[in-house]
């Protein structure tokens, strides 16, 4: 039984899975690099180890010096959340062999999922079916470019070892491809230090469904439902959903099918989700299985009402899945907006920096993960993600209007977000019918949407602010007035 | 006195025209009367109910002629010129401003990855510039106008903050 | 349709409603006294409109001039929150005579609610089991006496204007009920300005179990399941949850059907209580109608789904109910601590001030009504209510365990809470195993309990103070010799 | 040094032994050796680990020979005596200090409601001298010690503050 776990990340996550070991009384590790002694997931874990400089390489990534930690500390499972080290196969490995119970699937299965081509030809033969593209990885631009000619531009570049809309390009043209390629290789290398390529084919107006799965060491599996994560900005979502718009019980129940297939197929064990393209005809396509917990599993949490991170622990733990498939009910509509540390207007350019004043909403089925703070600092080493801003309704309406509440209240000193926009969005007619697919933004104009939204902001609010800056003006005249006049009906005027 | 509020096409005139007493105060805005009712003020920050309605603001730096402040969250620069003619309007989304300048500078902070130009090169207005990478994204810098590279400031692996100079084209 | 909704109320109620008229696109009108100008009800209503002085029969209880905002401001509805004039049928009739919907039942059943007597005689009619006592209002302390000898004490004093605890009264001798009589008299004039008091037999052991109630201008009607509220000081709520441990599907189904009976007898509208005590025989005795928006209804909405104020509005604007009784289904559990200002070794006595830090907590499935924030201020003129930390679970232990974690996160400065008289409830094997009575407290010795869980606090923090002390002690010490001495292995001795 | 938790049977012996550069340093707790890494530290609290785990600490104030502090938010009072048998220990329960006095003083603040006693009654420890109202609710105060009342320093109606005299009991 798991008594000890180390959580090997930092940010929202690692505060996520301290809260649920807290609730069953396992203890936490923390580790942090250089950039991190003051972050909450140090400060809420019951003990804390300094791992490292800023950069990941260096730290997060370093599997020998998390490896000591686990060791000293004497943990015996470790959480690794997403991105870092979730999907290395060489650290799940490293764990197995030092007897550290790795919360999340067997290196061996890990390796299947991460090899994209491997992957996919486990799907074909389990009858799920899958996008057209590269039979397997290919070896140099050149090769890349035949079967991009092959299938029909446009085609993806996809790194197998990226995740989460990292190490993915859309190219429509030979040359496009030839830069794309670099610059791939080159970002899967800086997040995971390798990078090995597949080209598929882009389908056009195309949903981002996927669906949770779950399964035991027992070899019980289920589908927790989909999420459908359509609304992006470079291939990274920026909002999701529970349940898709577009996917009713029967859909649900089909590729839920698929899902258990898929999962069986890599001998999955743990949580992890199914990606599927939904094209325009309705028809899905995996695309691969993220090995790891989700960025998104929230939503997934409200509708089901069930803990993850617990659910997660108990499969880890070598429990079989306390339900059966029919047990379990989908409840209400989820919606997350990820709040990131980024400019709209500078092609979503990262916004660094200290965080003096933050408020973080809250209030009925308002659920807020975060390691902001009041004086808290977002930093350049890590991701943009500050806050995943989730709410629940018995409608679909009654979820958004909630979202909208919280995006007002949320209020973040500092550095620029992408609030604002997740309010355009949130008002649009296009998302309120559900009218969803992975070029929205673009579609659209949401961009262009969005200034015209903060244009009438500004003017909506001139009024007051002019009727603050005549106080403040005011404000050291009237405090040198009062000594001399006191009449209760005095009058003045600004020139 | 007159304002204008950057990005907003009307011009303001406003002035206070009574003290009500219990920090209520009349005011006069385009010849509106506004009643404003202080709840809390000093020389950061005010909060109001201005005809009833709760607005709270932060003073930021502000000029002879320029305010700037932050109003239920809303940035919002105000020009308290007499000529509004004399009034340089800034977008929000940048762009405009600075263009016909030799730096390009940096709207991030981030490390360089890599150089795609020699100085003496001549560029086109777009053209990316160099690369830097933060939060694990890499970000184009492009070049905000036609021309030739005079001189490159950076050097990849080296660090730029927000408002570096990357290069010069001329 | 109601367009404009003043809420007569201040505190988290008031933040409450505004939440979900903002949500449902309904304009919102505060009202406020001179100690509440910097509460966030001002803050968050579209409109806020001074009232008067900080005490309650000044501002929130003056009807007349809340009647004068409610006309100006063109309000064409009023949410009356709890306590104040909420469960003044006076109020609601000036209301109806000036075509000002009141969201809440008629002024007619609302008297015939708080009338508890008529009240108590409508019940026997419908075949809805009371609690023994006397037939209508005791005229004086005579008659009172006279009726406590016949049924034996002890005997519970109570004002038919009470509500939440206060004008009641147990009382076990003739000296007891004298002195009863009059505080009780006394406090009820204090808070809604009348009194009359009613004598009831004290029955030992009890559980308080409330159902919410919910039925329509047309006449349908449905219970929206059971809350056990038996934890209790003074009589007044502390800790509430739903489903109570010991009522069953039968039990729920059962006592459900007379809650119907119930509000179709006072010929109820919109959303009220039906407030029981159980027996230890396990018989179930009404005692009152609470005809308004409960404190605890969070833990109703959490495990329904459902939000409460819309339905309120739903009902106050004709809509009829969109479900019926087996449409619904309890989801879960939850759990309420009513976070008091108060010391608890004081007797619970009131704890007021400023609060110049707060840190409210948040999380999966944990929900925080408050008027917290950092600088805010607890009045003296209000009640102690602060904030309600809601937790829901998929099962009793998992809301109990968010809820240690959720108030172990809760950080109040500058008043005394019952945050910490909460763990030790939550953390005693009796609240775990869902033994509770009335007189939980007293019976498991809590406060002696919570005497010793502190001291255990302070012996385990001993060692960490003693480190900051020494730091302290040091700081300053280093400060000056760092401008003398910059030895990395810098070596000192304290004494 | 040698120090004193009130509340806290043992007592501690403590020192700094060794700075180990990096804000972490060495420190011998009744000979036991302890780690600290300081995160954060001013005049006001210190934010550090020990022994791998987190610690938060506010300074309140504090004399010659007593530290008032908050650690995660619970207060704490350390007596910095070298004689130990001085140390008055006190009861967060209230109680015990002051019983011989004759000062009864108010707890909590509230509005006099009504005054149970005339000047020289004589009066039982435990009785009601006066009822307050505070957040709606009554609250009795009682004596402190039986005796006579010396004199009332309330009225009805007025406003008392915690802390204020109630009454004189001889």
């Amino acid at each position: 039984m798991i008594e000890k776990v180390l959580i090997a990340n930092r940010g929202e996550i690692a505060l996520r899975v301290i809260r649920t070991c807290k609730a069953l009384g396992i203890k936490t590790v923390a580790v942090y690099s250089d950039e991190d002694y003051n972050s909450l997931h140090v400060k809420k874990a019951d003990e804390s180890y300094h791992i490292g400089e800023a950069a990941p390489a260096k730290s997060y990534l370093n599997q020998e010096k998390i490896l000591d930690v686990m060791l000293s500390s004497g943990s015996d499972a470790v959480h690794p959340g997403y991105g870092f080290l979730s999907e290395n196969d060489d650290f799940a490995n490293l764990c197995e062999k030092n007897k550290i119970n790795f919360i999340g699937p067997t290196a061996k299965s890990m390796n299947l999922c991460g090899d994209k081509m491997e992957c996919k030809a486990a799907m074909l033969k389990a009858e799920v079916p899958t996008v057209p593209g590269s039979p397997g990885l290919v070896k140099d631009v050149e090769e890349a470019t035949k079967i991009a000619n092959d299938i029909g531009y446009p085609v993806l570049l996809k790194s197998v070892y990226g995740g989460g809309g990292r190490g993915i390009r859309l190219v429509n043209t030979d040359d496009e491809l030839k830069t794309g390629f670099e610059s791939v290789t080159g970002e899967s290398i800086a997040a995971v230090g390798k990078s090995a390529i597949i080209v598929e084919k882009f389908l056009q107006k195309t949903r981002h469904i996927e669906y949770q799965m779950c399964r035991d060491k027992h070899g019980n599996a289920v589908h927790l439902f989909e999420r459908e994560c359509s609304i992006q900005r470079r291939n990274q979502k920026l909002i999701e959903q529970t349940p898709s718009p577009v996917v009713d019980q029967e859909t649900r129940e089909r590729i839920g099918e698929l899902v258990v297939k898929a999962a069986e197929a890599v001998d999955y064990t743990n949580l992890g989700t199914a990606e599927f393209l939904r094209a325009d005809s309705g028809d899905f396509y995996f695309i691969e299985i993220n090995a790891r917990l989700q960025v998104e599993h929230p939503i997934s949490e409200m509708v089901s009402g069930l803990d993850f991170v617990k659910l997660q622990i108990d499969i880890a733990n070598g429990e079989p899945l306390p339900f059966k498939q029919s047990d379990l009910k989908m409840n209400g509509y989820a919606i997350e907006c990820r709040i990131n540390a980024e400019d709209t207007f500078l092609d979503f350019a990262p916004s660094t920096g200290p965080v003096p004043d933050v408020t973080i909403p809250s209030g009925p089925s308002v659920r807020c993960d975060t390691y902001l703070y009041p004086g808290c600092t977002v930093s350049p080493f890590y991701d943009s993600l500050m806050a995943k801003l989730c709410t629940w309704g018995n409608t679909f309406e009654e979820s958004r209007t909630r979202m909208l509440n919280a995006l007002n209240d949320f209020y973040i000193q500092g550095v620029e977000t992408s609030i604002p926009l997740y309010k355009t969005i949130l008002e649009s007619e296009e998302y309120k019918k559900g009218e969803l697919s992975t070029d929205f933004l673009q579609r659209y104009n949401m961009i262009e949407k969005l200034k015209e939204d903060l244009k009438k902001e500004k003017e909506d609010k001139s009024e007051a602010a002019l009727a603050a800056a005549i106080m403040h003006s005011e404000y050291f005249k009237s405090r040198v007035q009062s000594s001399t006049s006191n009449s209760s009906n005095w009058k003045n005027k600004l020139d | 006195m007159d304002y204008k509020v950057q990005d907003v096409e009307t011009a303001f005139d406003g002035e206070i025209t009574e003290n009500l007493g219990n920090n209520e105060y009349l005011i006069k805005i385009n010849n509106n009367d506004h009643q404003i009712k202080i709840l809390n003020m000093d020389a950061k920050g005010i909060e109001f109910l201005l005809n009833q309605k709760y607005h709270k603001a932060k003073y930021l730096e502000n000029n002879t002629n320029e305010m700037n402040l932050v109003i239920d969250n809303v940035p919002i620069t105000i020009n308290m010129h007499t000529n509004l003619d004399e009034i340089v309007y800034k977008n929000s989304g940048g762009g405009g401003e600075g263009a016909a300048q030799l730096a390009l500078k940096s709207q991030i902070p981030g490390k360089v990855v890599s150089i795609a130009v020699n100085e003496g090169d001549s560029i086109n207005n777009g053209d990316v510039v160099c690369t830097l990478e933060s939060m694990k994204m890499q970000v184009a810098v492009k070049a905000h106008k036609s021309g030739s590279i005079k001189s490159i400031k950076i050097k990849e692996g080296s660090s730029v903050a927000k408002g570096d100079l990357i290069a010069e084209i001329e």
